[in-house]
């Protein structure tokens, strides 16, 4: 769509309503499921607007190629890979320089979290998979990564949840959806450790005052500390069921 | 240690079935639990899931404009991918496709194909220039054996869930008209797989069973209850008689599930 | 061309017989040679119809790369190629996905026939060359590839041949050509081991009855057994050969 | 013996930093001598050479005309690729772009394109069917540390150093006409990297403090001192003060380098 | 032990030509049998298998439309790839190209393009748009040494075979008319190729003599006994008169030679 | 450019002088610069007409991957590469046909010169980068090459040291430029250790009698000749430059 034709659609209303009806400062629905897989050792599933994502993981165990194992500590490797029918074009298999660069930062955004020194030599592998994106992709994704870790068992600081906030049509607002990320003037997302105050992913596109970015990063951790009591009651169901089979 | 459990499992599984028995209680010619959602992603153009035990797999179309092969300008194009993504299995890499993958989506392709499921002859805009092209890409969540039923059935599905945009052309160039209309399906292929362990054929093998067979039969039938397409897999063999044996079963097993996909 | 064209053309005419002047029942000319490369441990070329093709045998020699090598057996490797000029279109020489897959089924075809646990830790490795393609190169590669595996003097429990029958205007054919191939009803190619009633490959595309089906397999075995009697001669004329050599 | 003297040299900056100093006498907030030369590939459309410290990048333009994105048929298109040429560093291999390359040529293609720096509205032929391609060749020479800067530096040196030809459309062919003209540049963006290091925060890390930080922060400001893009890269993390003053240490020191490529 | 005896050899093969004798009893200006067949593959639009001693090459040529390069828009394209196919040789392996397989195409190519040996400019069908290709595929199907001269006469014998469609454009699309013409072939590039071992040149070098050679030099001459090509190659050197001498002895082996392809 | 367009332009003129003002045995402007990279343990920077090269070398260094080592002597890698930008169309990064076949030939040129046996099992690694390209760059970049790997203070015979010549407008020339290799009629460059009378490149490009070749190759050698000179100041600029910081 051409760009003059995109300017005229509103995407905040008179009343500070967005398009999906939300308030500036209002979360998409989050759905957040742990243990969903049977093979993975640790495993989750996130739906938070139109994101669909699962990741899996395995280990820790043997670094295959071994030359890439490190003596002191365990090698977190980490894909980030987006289904061909994720988004409205088809997207090649192949990994792309997007998917490429997001494996990086998800994984430098998780790593800080893990206690790696544990399991020298060995490797922690994290596959996430996008089944179906919509904004904040990264942010659903580390959200939900830093659980499936955990039931994988795998031991951490805390549990490192993520968030954008960013600028669409001059307002600031949280967490924003595919129109909004593409439309707006500014996106800004956040990884985070609400307990230790520890940021480990931030990145922006767009154009923020440095007043504006302030409040963005504000914005964005208010978001963070939302989900993260999602993110608590998520593991705490799937260890409320387990203990409910044993008991049965 | 492990490796000895595994061994006595093995070796378990196939007495088992050296008796007509299986590990997890089925009879030889039973099928685990088949559950099948379509819809499931709204940006594809057609989806479907399908879990036969713990095995899952998410089939997702695309449908795009380009340009036919030169030996059939005259119809749409059917591109079908498989991923085998390693998040489902211990034993999945990255990297491109490898052999499994490639069989596996080739295997999908060919029961399509053959069967003529879709209508690829009313995919043509324009002959010889623009044809409709459906991509059918098979992505494995979780493998636990018979992934190839698996697939071709959520791939049945999920065509039979696309819905494509209206096209037309104007002064050469293609536009979309409003509204969808759903693909021109034609045919119902549905496979039935069979494993042969210990000399015995049972069909639907789970992940614990494969790692013991010999040697592996897909039959594809289509609506008809006719063959449409084989693959036999696997480092062992069979013998002829096994062989006629599988197709008269597998048709009855073909007809059994297509009516999970096909309502009447 | 197109296909309302095509479907003009007759395949079999009013007295049974092939576009090639064939019954039903008859195979195309086959002309086999064996150890006919000098570098090779072992070597054969088929001539089947239009089909030519050469494989070549390197082994038992060690693997490479080493972590392939397995403990209790032979590791069997087999790659099917196809040289650019062999088609009507020229093929781009990085292997296709029907490469691929041939490979697979080709080696799983071998497989069986092959003692491999005589050879542990080791690698034989067949080459396939397809120079001229016709229709049934997988069958002529198998016929043709278990007589370079003998010629390299690796043991095998019987030799395996292969022949395609098939479905054309209605009309079960034997041994069917490209065009019969593209143009027919339906292609059963079927690899056997004779002595042991063993079937080691087995395709199928396009529309059989379970009653067409029976007989097809039946048409396409009895086309191996006449075959397999090809490939004994051939064998021996590469040892009468040898006999001669050193008899003079 | 290599091994234990890189530990002590590590263990040393970590000290210095500790006491806000730095080994090679920096004061934290102090950027090493910055050398920017232009022209230096006469094949080029535009090119620079930056060196900050012994770190050195050459970066080259080329321009060319091609079919715009899909979603953005009235805009020319911008590509940016970065490779860390193995003559460069020990570290450095030969092979197709890793993360490390992919992640720089992300960052400084972020930069240019969140502040508009190119007008690619004024690099369309014709809609929908041709625009004017920029390419922007990173090319790293010399690693020793901080790379983000001095390629986005040398980035936009050399954009603003490139002069395109004229292009028509006649009867739909894309002709040149006689004569260059610059790109349209609109805006300078220029980022400033921060490293942290036992818990303090320095600018233009050089080689030996990469080695040792925990974490790495580049902000990009635009002329008008907006933020238009950040990466947080490494390992480690930040605390949100950490980040807020870095914004405005940033903002300072992007200024002062602005004014060595864009003289007013 | 196998390598002892390899060295054995080895020493032999040097000691012998330090004498002007060879292991096979050639003397050093001498070629092995040469056998030419063509018109082998009838798919191809060329082809031609040639036997220097155990040697065998197999050239295929296909022939089709496509675009001319920019800089030569009124020329018809010549492509040559060469595959060194792992029967040939257990040195062979599966895989992209290396470095020995794109040297080998590269020299083959530069022979019948430094001699014009195709008229190009009679290849094109529509100035800048569509023009005729010819692959000339060079597949190695035993390695017995010196590749370079059983391509080159093999690309050349094949080139010589080679019938084409005749083509002609219709309202801007390429249509095929009935019949095929020879591709028009103006000269007959022949190389000769030197091998130096033990500080003496010798011609056409078997596959032991190239595992102890130094340096290998193939000159190929034009049908007037011009030099069109030169490659050298191999880790070790020659000295100028060596190169001389080679050059015209070469001239006379290269006209001996195309006696067997160019029939007057 | 169309070809006939091309022949109009006179590439020597009446008085025998080429387009860029030189006479036929004229080399272009050289200036070479040794030790010019920081990291790399030796270096070099060429400027020949209008290529502008640079070359770093690591090593002797451990072999990676491990598996080429070579028992009795150093493996000694080459990749000679371009930048994009180094061209008027712009190149891809990939590894080209030409880069691959000029990396082995850059290689076999400079490996007769180096004393590889003092070096067993490690690798001596050389990359050239093509900042610009002109007609030449093989030659310019061997002769620079040459003084990269003495910079890093590995043993050789001799310098090894390049230049070509060829055959414009029926006319014997030295050192062509881009134009002169495109539309002469022969090129022919040569790689030389003078001081042993060893020729370690030769290629040629082109259309040359007999005689002709002999006369080609003399201009070539002499050339190589003069650049030796060049070649052996360039090293002892760095060296007296190194003695001057010393003493400071």
């Amino acid at each position: 769509m051409p760009a003059k034709a995109q300017e005229k659609q509103k995407l905040i209303d008179k009343e500070g309503k967005r398009i999906d009806g939300r308030n500036p400062d209002e979360l998409r629905p989050i759905k957040i499921e742990v243990g969903v897989l049977s093979n993975a050792d640790g495993s989750a599933y996130i739906e938070q607007g139109k994101c669909k994502i699962l990741a899996g993981v395995y280990g820790p165990r043997e670094t295959h190629p071994k030359h890439l194992a490190l003596p002191d500590r365990a090698l977190l490797q980490c894909r980030y890979h987006m289904a061909p029918f994720s988004v409205e074009e088809r997207k090649s298999p192949a990994p792309s320089r997007r998917e490429i660069e997001l494996s990086k930062v998800i994984r430098e955004a998780l790593e800080p979290a893990v206690f790696l020194e544990y399991y020298p030599r060995t490797s922690i592998d994290l596959f996430i998979e996008v089944l179906q994106a919509d904004g904040g992709t990264r942010g659903a994704a580390i959200t939900m990564a830093s659980l499936a870790l955990a039931d994988a068992g795998i031991p951490m600081k805390d549990l490192v949840v993520a968030c954008a906030a960013g600028k669409v049509e001059g307002k600031l607002v949280l967490d924003l959806s595919d129109a909004e990320d593409k439309l707006g003037e500014a996106d800004l997302p956040v990884a985070y450790m609400p307990t230790i105050d520890a940021v480990t992913l931030l990145q922006m596109d767009g154009n923020l005052t440095l007043e504006e970015f302030e409040q963005t990063v504000n914005m964005a951790l208010n978001g963070c500390k939302q989900i993260y009591k999602i993110q608590k009651e998520a593991l705490k169901a799937k260890y409320v069921a387990l203990k409910e089979v044993a008991e049965e | 240690m492990a490796s000895v459990m595994v061994k006595v499992k093995q070796k378990q599984i196939a007495q088992l079935i050296a008796h007509g028995k299986r590990l997890d209680g089925r009879e030889p010619n039973d099928y685990r639990p088949i559950k099948i959602e379509v819809g499931v992603i709204e940006k594809a153009e057609g989806s479907a899931r399908v879990k036969i035990g713990n095995t899952e797999v998410l089939v997702g179309t695309k449908v795009d404009v380009g340009e036919p092969f030169p030996d059939t300008p005259e119809e749409g194009v059917l591109t079908v991918n498989a991923e085998l993504v390693p998040l489902a299995s211990p034993s999945f890499e990255t990297g491109p496709p490898d052999e499994n993958s490639i069989e596996l989506a080739r295997i999908v392709d060919r029961g399509i194909r053959e069967s003529k499921a879709i209508a690829t002859e009313e995919l043509c805009l324009e002959p010889g220039k623009k044809v409709i092209i459906v991509f059918i890409d098979v992505y494995v969540l979780n493998h636990d054996g018979n992934l190839i039923d698996a697939s071709a059935l959520a791939a049945l599905a999920a065509i039979m869930n696309t819905k494509m945009p209206k096209y037309e052309i104007v002064n050469g160039e293609v536009k979309k008209k409003p509204g969808y209309i759903p693909l021109p399906i034609r045919n119902y292929p549905v496979p039935a797989t069979f494993a042969k362990i210990n000399g015995k054929m049972i069909v639907d093998p789970w992940l614990e069973e494969e790692q013991v067979m010999d040697a592996r039969l897909t039959m594809t039938f289509d609506k008809d209850g006719n063959i449409c397409a084989i693959q036999k897999g696997g480092i062992g063999h069979f013998t002829v008689q096994q062989i006629l044996d599988a197709a008269k079963i597998g048709q009855q097993k073909s007809a059994d599930i297509r009516k999970l996909v096909v309502k009447e």
